[in-house]
């Protein structure tokens, strides 16, 4: 099953990627992200059956990160929003210069 | 630590005991102190008047003390200085010394290879030079007292004055070139104060520019001869110098042919020779009193000093020798030509001075060091009493037309004329300063001039003279420029003093004598005019009847006096030509010329006189302007403007070129491209940049791809 | 007397480090006594600096450093804290130290906004060029080196002129650039010593030690003599300088011309001349620096004459002093050592006190177009009888500072080059060609303007400035003496130095062969003092 | 079982992954989303990581989401159908690099995971302390002591999340 699980996680983090590439709907990028993370998270707890627990606690971490990720991200994006009225990230090209 | 002491006067002279020769310099020093304070102290005042709006800058202060201080002190510190000088040469009389006296102060420049002291020497040479300075100085300085009464800058002008004299001392005194150095660019640097001395006038502020400027061309050649002697003899000392050029060098060798030409230029420089003359007739514009003390009788006789001082060097390098006196020779010649067209009475002098120098630098050149310094010494007595003379003269027209408003020129001749009858004192003296320039017997000039001329007319016919016919030249023009002298003085002093009055009914009711501090130094310089020459008439003139059968007393004391300077110069002299010739290249013996130069010259004198009073003269104002010949040499040859075109004009093309082309142009902008290249690839780079987070996400991924692979494979 | 106090221990570490705590004391101060407490802060400085003239002793450790002491800083790097002086940076430091009080009393009036900024950087300035003139490790030089240009940075570019961003731009990136080249170089140098020794050390003495192969030296010279060369500035890196004393305030002009050029023929004589001797001594290396020069003096001199604007013009003749500076080090003979650094201490004084006296009449007319001027002696006599003194100065008069070392410097080069000391002797001339007009056309001429007439004379606080540097100015030129003595036995060491590498260098077997001193000097690597440093050089010698 | 169980828990997580991407609605990408992590949710049950299985659906789906669709609806974008990629170019070069990536990934993993695979006592010691400890104990354990500092850390840094996102989320524009 570890061969396998880690490949489905290959695949989720590719996936993930693949959004945050293409798509401009900034909030649908910051899913894409959530997705690397769970591909992330996947590998550390398939792994973690073999080389032990720690992998399952800094699981435990990346989850905490990514909730505090969540909220600041999202609290900008509103603030964006305020500002452009729209999440597009093609108006977000402030730090250009 | 070296130590100091300033007025050491310990250690023993060779026979004599010189008595504290380090206040002689230190006096002028100490009285340029106490009139620059109190210049300074005056400037403010007036300074503050300006700035209130009051245009007369001269009101209330002339009572004041710092009006009646300097004239006072800056006489005086000259004159002890003078006394003092007079008991150190009575002493070196008596003491018979032959070696000079050395006096080191303290250790001016040392390195780990070179020592140099500042110290003084006096010998001969240099107390006959200690003499004139402080002695004509003094009288000029009397002379100033009259001359720049009532001037804002009264303390100014003594400020500068007495440190002309501390400068010219240390040029003369010094032990060694560099402290001559100091002395050599201190004249030039009071010489561009005195001359601008009246600032706020451009034209005066820049003939002060000019006389530096030119000055330092000068300079630059003195600094790579001494440089040259440095490098091959490794000293800078006189002495040991003078001790060891002899085997060091070869003679005639291209060594001490260019070390010699440096200090030509040097002198041409600063004793106003061709090609460098320039700066002297603009010099003029300084008051008059400077141009008689430093324009005529001592600055500018430095060049003439030094080759002197130098002359063991010139002395084996005959090629230079031929140059010294060539210039010397053709400028003389060059500059009676223009001073025989022009009016103002200070440029004739001027031209007059050059041409003067020009004998010096002949006499020196044909290797009679003693002729050329002995017309040195008569030129500072009948030339100073000239330009004396013409102060006296302008001061009194200065006031004349100052009375009734009227805006001539007080220094045109034209505007002048039967000035005899109210300044007599000025008239007979000046007089007799012409004639001694005219060298007419008996008076000084005659016995200084004849002696050059004769000199280098028996040089011609040395058994091994180097250029035998050039030498011919040299002394037909010479001979020539005498005549020429004769004429322009004359001229001079018939349309000054002679004649109608041409001033205006008015004004010449104004015109008067000078007053006693300034009539006093005429007379005074006017007796050394008559009896000057006679410290060094030459034996065969003194035997004859114009030495009165051996009845003048100091015959060819002067020659003798300056045996321990010039004897080695003379000795090899003679090794290398042999004997001088008795003869003149036309036959006849040194009376014989002598007779016949002063005949001529009065047949000349007097033909000029009556020339000159059969003219109708015009005043400025209404003069006719000169044509043909008398136009260009009106215009001084436009020499000039030649210069002011061939030089200043590419120097200054050059200067903005540099400036605007290579500089802004060239190298900044080359700087800039650099700096744009940059900025350019920033551009480049800056295009990855296009704030789309996608594309920098992609980026990302692509570099961890690369990076991964790197791992990976 | 100076002894009992345990002056030299303390002395260079407090010239060091006072004016940070003068820097701290005001920027914790209220705005309006910012100035007195920087004038004070700067003075207290150059009161204890003045004991140098005494502690430092020509005649003993000859050639070596004095008052040195050295404490690791970074252990694993091989940096160290080490502080010194010897004949060379004796001068620079007083110089330094005379100059910034002088510098900050100078802009009481001139510098209006943010006061507390400006004195805080002027100290913070003195700061850097103190400890790059006594620092004895070159990684801590370069940190000092690079350093000090910061604070310049700031007071061109905040309190500069209209065009005062680019100038301080330029200025910057100018410099910085060269000094990148020169990191390189040391960083070489470093592990090229670590390799040979097996220590790391930037100590000035362990790198003296290694011998380089003839192109390693071409090279690493090119690139030090580049980063000084713009420092100095040798023509034709010299562009940036015009347009940063132009822009410059007052003081930022006087510290930048005084000292901050000073650092960069300090580099040539401190690193160049003993680190590379074979390289300095190449021919074509010294017919380059030698005719660059000469291009200097001459060409500097040229452009100055025609610049409208004085204070650029005494910028150019900035570039044409510092062209003797560098005939003066690479004539390499003692004479035209010697006069290089009296040059510099010179230039230091008369051109520090020109840009005073121009910002003193910026002050008064707010330009600085010489056309404005004219006739102010009348109106301020005593303004222009300084002003007249100390270009007189500037431009080598006899008796005034300025011809002793111009004097001396030439004679070296002409020693050394005829030719080319010939052709630099031309720059007597061109100095008056320059110098004399402007005299002319601000201080001579007819009073002809209006807002001329009512310009006031030197005040007190000017006259207190003034009165040191002229005194100075006519010191050195009557009596300089006491400097050159100073100066000698290090200049001497340097000279000797370049000349005994010849037969070291010569032969290709010893080509990358450490000295035979190593051991010795890896066990003093730590702790140097003066003794030790002594025996290096003695047995450098005996090696030699 | 176990393997059948894993295939289609991977079959859902692979299909929400799909939809989060190509969803051209935020909430349907949101929902694709939640379905995803509740696959991942199984998983992780799958590979013995109860508590964190546990963790995954409450905070993740639970709460993180929600959040999501709190911001989706207070900005009313459940509306918004956009051109949902940027260029075709890009999906192109996307495909190509992220393609690449995962095959290198995939393999690289499969390859380093060999020996562990092969490892008969795979899982015995986690198996073991899940019966000893229970769901919740055995990654308390090493919470509370190896990583207590970190652990901290993360209350300090959830803690300072809060007041930034109050701070940012203010409205002062």
């Amino acid at each position: 099953m570890l061969p396998e699980s880690l490949i489905l996680s290959a695949l989720i983090f590719v996936i993930g990627t693949m959004g945050v590439i293409v798509r401009r709907n900034v909030i649908i990028m910051f899913l894409c992200i959530e997705l690397q993370l769970n591909a992330v998270n996947l590998t550390f707890v398939s792994l973690s059956r073999y080389l032990g627990i720690d992998g399952q606690v800094f699981v435990f971490f990346v989850m905490t990160v990514a909730a505090a990720e969540a909220a600041v991200g999202l609290a900008i994006i509103i603030s964006i929003f305020r500002h452009y009225g729209s999440v597009d990230v093609d108006n977000f090209r402030m730090l250009k210069w | 630590m070296s130590n100091i002491n300033l007025i050491q006067e310990t250690g023993i002279g060779e026979g004599w005991e010189p008595l504290l020769p380090g206040l002689i310099i230190l006096l002028p020093l100490l009285g340029f102190f106490i009139n620059g304070v109190l210049a300074l102290w005056e400037a403010k005042k007036s300074a503050a008047i300006i700035r209130e709006g009051n245009e007369d800058t001269t009101a209330g202060l002339n009572s004041s003390k710092a009006h009646s201080w300097p004239g006072w002190i800056g006489p005086g510190v000259i004159g002890v200085a003078f006394v003092l000088t007079l008991i150190n040469f009575v002493r070196m009389l008596e003491g018979e010394a032959s070696e000079p006296i050395i006096r080191e102060y303290w250790t001016w420049m040392a390195t780990g290879s070179l020592e140099i002291a500042a110290a003084i020497q006096i010998d001969q040479l240099a107390i006959i030079m200690v003499l004139i300075i402080t002695g004509i100085g003094f009288l000029i300085h009397i002379f100033s007292v009259g001359y720049m009464h009532g001037d804002p800058g009264y303390p100014r002008y003594f400020a500068y004055l007495n440190l002309f004299i501390f400068f010219m001392l240390i040029l003369v005194m010094g032990s060694n070139y560099p402290v001559m150095f100091v002395g050599w660019e201190g004249v030039g640097l009071c010489s561009y104060l005195l001359i601008g001395y009246w600032f706020d006038q451009e034209e005066k502020a820049s003939a002060g520019k000019k006389a530096f400027i030119v000055n330092r061309i000068g300079d630059f050649g003195f600094l790579l001869a001494v440089f040259l002697l440095f490098t091959n003899l490794g000293t800078f000392d006189y002495g040991s110098i003078f001790a060891r050029g002899e085997e060091v060098f070869e003679y005639g060798g291209p060594l001490v042919t260019t070390i010699t030409l440096f200090f030509l230029l040097a002198a041409v420089g600063k004793s106003a020779q061709i090609p460098l003359y320039i700066w002297l007739p603009d010099a003029m514009a300084g008051p008059t009193p400077v141009s008689a003390l430093i324009h005529a009788a001592t600055m500018v006789t430095a060049g003439v000093y030094l080759v002197a001082r130098s002359s063991l060097l010139f002395a084996m390098a005959p090629v230079s020798s031929a140059i010294v006196a060539g210039i010397g020779v053709f400028t003389a010649f060059f500059a009676a030509t223009i001073a025989l067209k022009q009016y103002d009475i200070k440029k004739v002098l001027a031209y007059s001075t050059v041409s003067q120098l020009g004998y010096m630098f002949l006499g020196v050149g044909v290797g009679a060091y003693t002729a050329g310094f002995f017309h040195l010494i008569t030129h500072a007595f009948f030339k100073a009493l000239l330009f004396l003379g013409a102060g006296a003269v302008i001061h009194s027209m200065h006031y004349a037309l100052h009375q009734t408003h009227k805006d001539w020129d007080a220094q045109d001749i034209r505007n002048m004329g039967g000035l005899r009858k109210c300044m007599p004192i000025t008239w007979i003296t000046m007089w007799i300063a012409t004639l001694a320039i005219s060298g007419i017997w008996p008076f000084a000039g005659f016995f200084s001039k004849d002696e050059i001329i004769w000199m280098t007319g028996s040089i011609a016919g040395a058994d091994n003279a180097p250029y035998p016919g050039l030498y011919t030249v040299y002394w037909v023009m010479a001979l020539v420029t005498a005549m020429l002298t004769v004429i322009y003085m004359t001229r001079l002093m018939i349309m000054a003093f002679h004649g109608m009055n041409r001033t205006g009914s008015k004004e010449f009711g104004h015109l008067h004598e000078a007053p006693k501090h300034m009539w006093i130094p005429l007379v005074v310089l006017a007796v050394f005019s008559v009896i000057g020459g006679w410290i060094n008439v030459s034996k065969d003139i003194q035997q004859s009847f114009l030495g009165g059968f051996g009845n003048i007393p100091m015959a060819g004391w002067l020659h003798h006096w300056l045996e321990p300077v010039t004897e080695s110069a003379h000795h090899i002299q003679e090794i290398h030509w042999g004997a001088i010739s008795h003869s003149a290249p036309l036959g006849g013996g040194e009376v014989a010329w002598g007779a016949l130069s002063t005949t001529a010259a009065l047949i000349v004198l007097i033909v000029t006189v009556w020339m000159v009073r059969s003219d109708k003269i015009s005043v400025a104002t209404e003069d006719s302007d000169p044509r043909g010949l008398s136009k260009v040499i009106y215009n001084k040859w436009y020499v000039d403007e030649f210069y002011g075109h061939i030089f200043i004009r590419t120097l200054q093309r050059l200067s903005k070129f540099a400036w605007r082309i290579v500089d802004i142009k060239i190298i900044d902008r080359s700087v800039g491209i650099v700096a744009g290249g940059m900025r350019a690839l920033g551009w480049l780079a800056s295009l990855t940049q296009s704030g789309q987070v996608n594309t920098y996400a992609f980026i990302f991924t692509v570099g961890i791809l690369l990076i991964f692979g790197i791992v990976i494979f | 007397m100076l002894n009992f106090f345990s002056y030299n221990d303390w002395i260079l570490h407090s010239l060091v480090w006072i004016p940070i705590v003068g820097m701290v004391h005001v920027l914790w101060s209220p705005e309006e006594r910012a100035k007195y407490l920087a004038l004070g802060w700067s003075t207290v400085v150059l009161v204890l600096s003045l004991g140098l003239w005494w502690a430092y002793d020509p005649a003993i450790n000859i050639g070596g450093y004095q008052l040195s002491s050295s404490h690791s800083w970074i252990r694993q790097w091989g940096a160290s804290y080490s502080l010194g002086i010897d004949g060379i940076s004796i001068f620079l430091v007083l110089l330094t130290t005379l100059t910034t009080p002088i510098a900050i009393l100078g802009s009481f009036n001139y510098i209006t906004k943010k006061e507390k900024s400006f004195y805080a950087l002027m100290l913070l300035l003195e700061f850097g060029v103190i400890g790059v003139f006594t620092a004895l490790d070159l990684f801590l030089f370069y940190v000092f080196f690079e350093m000090t240009l910061i604070p310049m940075y700031f007071i061109v570019g905040i309190w500069g002129g209209e065009r005062r961003i680019y100038a301080a731009v330029k200025f910057f990136l100018y410099t910085a650039f060269g000094s990148l080249l020169m990191l390189v170089a040391i960083l070489y140098l470093y592990l090229r010593a670590k390799t040979l020794t097996g220590v790391p050390s930037f100590a000035f003495i362990d790198l003296f030690q290694i011998s380089l192969s003839p192109t390693e030296q071409i090279w690493l010279f090119s690139a030090f003599a580049l980063a000084f060369a713009i420092k100095v500035p040798i023509f034709p890196f010299h562009t940036w300088l015009p347009d940063a004393h132009v822009e410059a305030p007052t003081p930022g002009s006087v510290v930048l011309a005084a000292v901050l050029l000073k650092m960069g023929t300090y580099g040539f004589v401190r690193f160049l001349l003993p680190l590379f001797p074979v390289a300095s001594q190449h021919p074509t290396v010294v017919m380059i620096m030698m005719t660059l020069g000469v291009v200097g003096i001459i060409y500097a001199a040229w452009v100055a004459a025609v610049q409208p604007d004085a204070k650029k013009l005494v910028a150019y003749t900035s570039v044409a002093h510092m062209g003797f500076v560098v005939i003066g080090i690479f004539a390499l003979n003692i004479n035209g050592l010697q006069g290089g650094m009296l040059v510099m201490i010179s230039h230091g004084i008369s051109t520090g006190t020109l840009f005073l006296l121009l910002g003193m009449l910026y002050e008064r007319r707010h330009t600085r177009e010489i056309e404005d001027f004219g006739g102010l002696s009348l109106v301020a006599p005593w303004l222009a009888t300084a002003f007249v003194i100390t270009a007189l100065a500037s431009i080598g008069l006899p008796g005034t500072s300025g011809f002793v070392g111009e004097f001396l410097a030439l004679l070296g080069a002409f020693e050394s080059h005829p030719v080319i000391g010939g052709l630099a002797t031309t720059g007597v001339i061109f100095a008056a060609y320059y110098m004399l007009p402007m005299v002319q056309r601000i201080h001579f001429n007819p009073l002809d303007k209006d807002k001329n007439s009512k310009i006031q004379d030197l005040s007190r606080r000017e006259i207190i400035i003034l009165a040191p540097m002229i005194s100075l100015m006519i010191w050195i030129g009557v009596y300089p003496t006491p400097f050159l003595e100073r100066m000698e036995p290090s200049v001497k060491a340097i000279i000797e130095n370049v000349e005994a590498s010849t037969s070291l260098n010569d032969s290709e077997d010893n080509k990358y062969e450490i000295i035979s001193s190593v051991p010795e000097l890896i066990i003093h690597t730590s702790n140097i003092d003066d003794n030790k440093i002594a025996d290096h050089l003695n047995s450098d010698e005996t090696v030699n | 079982m176990v393997e059948i169980l894993f295939y289609v828990f991977a079959a859902i997580v692979l299909g929400g992954a799909l939809g989060v991407v190509m969803g051209r609605n935020p909430i349907t990408s949101l929902m694709f989303m939640v379905t995803s992590l509740a696959g991942i949710s199984g998983i992780f049950v799958l590979l013995g990581a109860h508590f964190l299985a546990a963790i995954q659906i409450m905070v993740y789906a639970g709460a993180i989401m929600v959040l999501f669709l709190f911001v989706i609806m207070l900005l009313n974008l459940g509306h918004d159908y956009q051109r949902a990629v940027r260029g075709w170019g890009i999906v192109v070069l996307g495909f190509a690099v992220t393609g690449s990536l995962g095959g290198l990934l995939a393999k690289q993993l499969k390859v380093g995971s060999q020996e562990f695979y092969n490892n008969p006592e795979a899982g015995m010691v986690i198996d073991a302390d899940l019966l000893e400890h229970g769901a919740v104990g055995v990654i308390a354990h090493p919470l509370f002591t190896d990583y207590v500092v970190a652990f901290e850390l993360t209350g300090i840094l959830l803690f300072v999340t809060i007041v930034g996102a109050i701070a940012l989320a203010k409205k002062r524009v």
